[in-house]
């Protein structure tokens, strides 16, 4: 069959589009009909279907490549709802550090070290910066001037928070400890 | 979604295949079993196998595959294993096996059978090659169902627009529970070093601490007074106060007073080095 | 937004459909809507949106997966001026061994054998196999262990069929009794 009316034509436009992989150029949707029907027609019927679908939540659009369907920005929530993708975690470096810093702070890497009894690495640190969640307030007077970290007002918003005071106490958290820790002689560390 | 399947105009595949030889229009299609050696080669080609081959001759070619001359094939099919010794010869093979069982067939057919009164009667040697042929049939019928099915890329495509996302980089959430737990294993490490005991603290003051150093970042120096505001209240004012000589115990702002009652100021200590 | 309306909410199915790059389940699609809207509205809302593409050169259909738009046969022969190669025909051998392996799954390559009365070669396999409608379920506990051949879901996706009992049925042939001599009274169970 070959399509004789507009609408026939922008049927078949339509579906070539939806079932396309890639953007597809007004060129290539010449070749779909036995008998060319123009540029002109074709991209006329391209700007009608685009109208036809207005107010649903796929649209069509010009790119670079040509034209495609793709979804509309508004429907990315529900998409996303979809995603099986398992949220990332920070390693425990990160965590224990973004700890210090937030119970300690302002502390510099030398701190940070002598608490987790491990070197800090610099990417930990980055990490954290990038983030926004810390940066460098200021530096201790001590050989090699080393930065002193805190957290910013990002991390508080981030997390929930009004103000520091509203993190966990610690008394809380030993308490926790000591009732974890009574009944094992040894814990490993996790 | 299907359209119903006519079974009956199913074009036989091999009608096809037997028409085209070196290029050449045609040439007979088997009378039986025997396959001129020169035309091997198309016929396995033709033919998924003896089965297929049998079931050409039962159904198109009307032969009855047991009426086949014995001595002839016999000697055929010798012919043919040696011309098959170049070709495909497992395929052979499989012809071969087939024409033996042909044979077995029949001359048990022929062979008076000894009375055995005290067993069932014999099955007949018929019915396995029945079977199989009937087996074999039915797949092939199913096959050609199987590729008359609409099938995707062939018949139809899947519809996948492009999925159109603001590029948010996902990242990792934490939150106050995660920050308890990370200290708890800080604190359990801390305590089987007996290395740190970890102090209890005013988290405020510490805030406050980071506060001071956060405004001394951008002034250098400050007017002690400028770091308390009376409107928070008084505890506002202790914490702040109390911020301040924790900043100088820990020697990280420097307080300084040039005479008495002039004014106080707090200077970061390193920018008090770097002055000097 | 939370969609109110049966129209937003199909609106939003569709969308998911549209994009989709495999048929979604009923219990996926759900999942889309903050508060889930039930089984049941959903199925009713799916047959609803498969009505209103009535027409069209696409089509909402369910398959083994799930719920799946898909272009029209009749619009293939437009599609396929657009296509660079064609898609594979596949030969008696495979077509034979998929047949056997659809409907006498699971089976050992060497029950392809016997019912084909030849030797199938690995390409054969290995054809199905990287095409993605057979695998080796298992393995028979007979010498060798051979593998046992099923059909995949993709199988039955690539075919539209949403289960096995969707394939055709199988053809009860009588006629060829009747050439091979076989006494009447005798018949075989097929």
């Amino acid at each position: 069959m070959q399509p004789e009316t507009p609408e026939e034509l922008k049927r078949v436009l339509e579906t070539a589009l939806l079932a396309a992989a890639a953007p597809v150029p007004v060129g290539d949707l010449r070749r779909l009909f036995e008998e060319d029907p123009g540029g002109d027609l074709v991209r006329r019927l391209l700007v009608e279907l685009a109208e036809d679908w207005q107010g649903r939540g796929v649209e069509l659009v010009q790119t670079a490549g040509g034209w495609r369907f793709q979804t509309r920005l508004e429907y990315q929530v529900y998409l996303d709802r979809l995603k099986q993708e398992r949220p990332p975690r920070y390693s425990r470096a990160v965590l224990e550090t973004l700890a210090i810093i937030a119970y300690r702070q302002p502390v510099t890497r030398g701190d940070i070290e002598d608490i987790r009894g491990v070197v800090v690495s610099s990417n930990v640190l980055k990490t954290l910066e990038s983030r926004g969640w810390v940066d460098v307030v200021g530096h201790r007077d001590t050989p090699g001037r080393p930065g002193l970290y805190a957290t910013t007002r990002k991390f508080l918003e981030d997390l929930g928070l009004r103000s520091l005071t509203e993190l966990p106490p610690l008394t809380e958290i030993e308490r926790i400890m000591d009732l974890v820790d009574l009944p094992k002689t040894e814990e490993p560390a996790v | 979604m299907t359209a119903d399947l006519d079974l009956a105009p199913l074009a036989d595949p091999l009608d096809a295949i037997i028409g085209r030889m070196y290029g050449q229009p045609i040439f007979d299609l088997p009378k039986d079993l025997y396959i001129p050696p020169d035309a091997m080669e198309v016929i396995l080609e033709a033919f998924e196998g003896p089965l297929d081959l049998l079931l050409y001759l039962i159904r198109k070619a009307n032969i009855n595959v047991l009426d086949i001359p014995m001595a002839p094939l016999t000697a055929q099919y010798l012919e043919y294993v040696e011309a098959m010794r170049k070709h495909n010869l497992e395929l052979a093979a499989d012809y071969l096996l087939m024409a033996a069982t042909l044979l077995e067939i029949k001359s048990r057919l022929l062979l008076p059978r000894p009375p055995r009164p005290e067993e069932d009667e014999e099955p007949d040697p018929r019915a396995e090659l029945v079977r199989r042929l009937l087996e074999y049939e039915q797949v092939k019928l199913a096959s050609m169902r199987l590729d008359a099915l609409p099938r995707v890329e062939r018949d139809f495509e899947w519809v996948g627009v492009f999925v159109a996302e603001k590029v948010v980089e996902r990242l990792p959430e934490v939150s106050l529970h995660d920050l308890q737990v990370a200290w708890l294993k800080i604190a359990r490490q801390a305590r089987l070093k007996r290395h740190h005991t970890i102090q209890r603290e005013e988290m405020s003051v510490r805030e406050h601490m980071t506060l001071i150093l956060r405004r001394l970042r951008d002034d250098s120096f400050v007017v002690f007074e400028s770091l308390f505001d009376p409107k928070l209240g008084v505890a506002s004012l202790v914490v702040s106060f109390l911020a301040t000589l924790e900043l100088v115990k820990e020697r990280l702002v420097v307080v300084t007073q040039n005479e008495a009652f002039a004014p106080i100021y707090v200077k970061r200590a390193d920018s008090a080095t770097g002055d000097a």
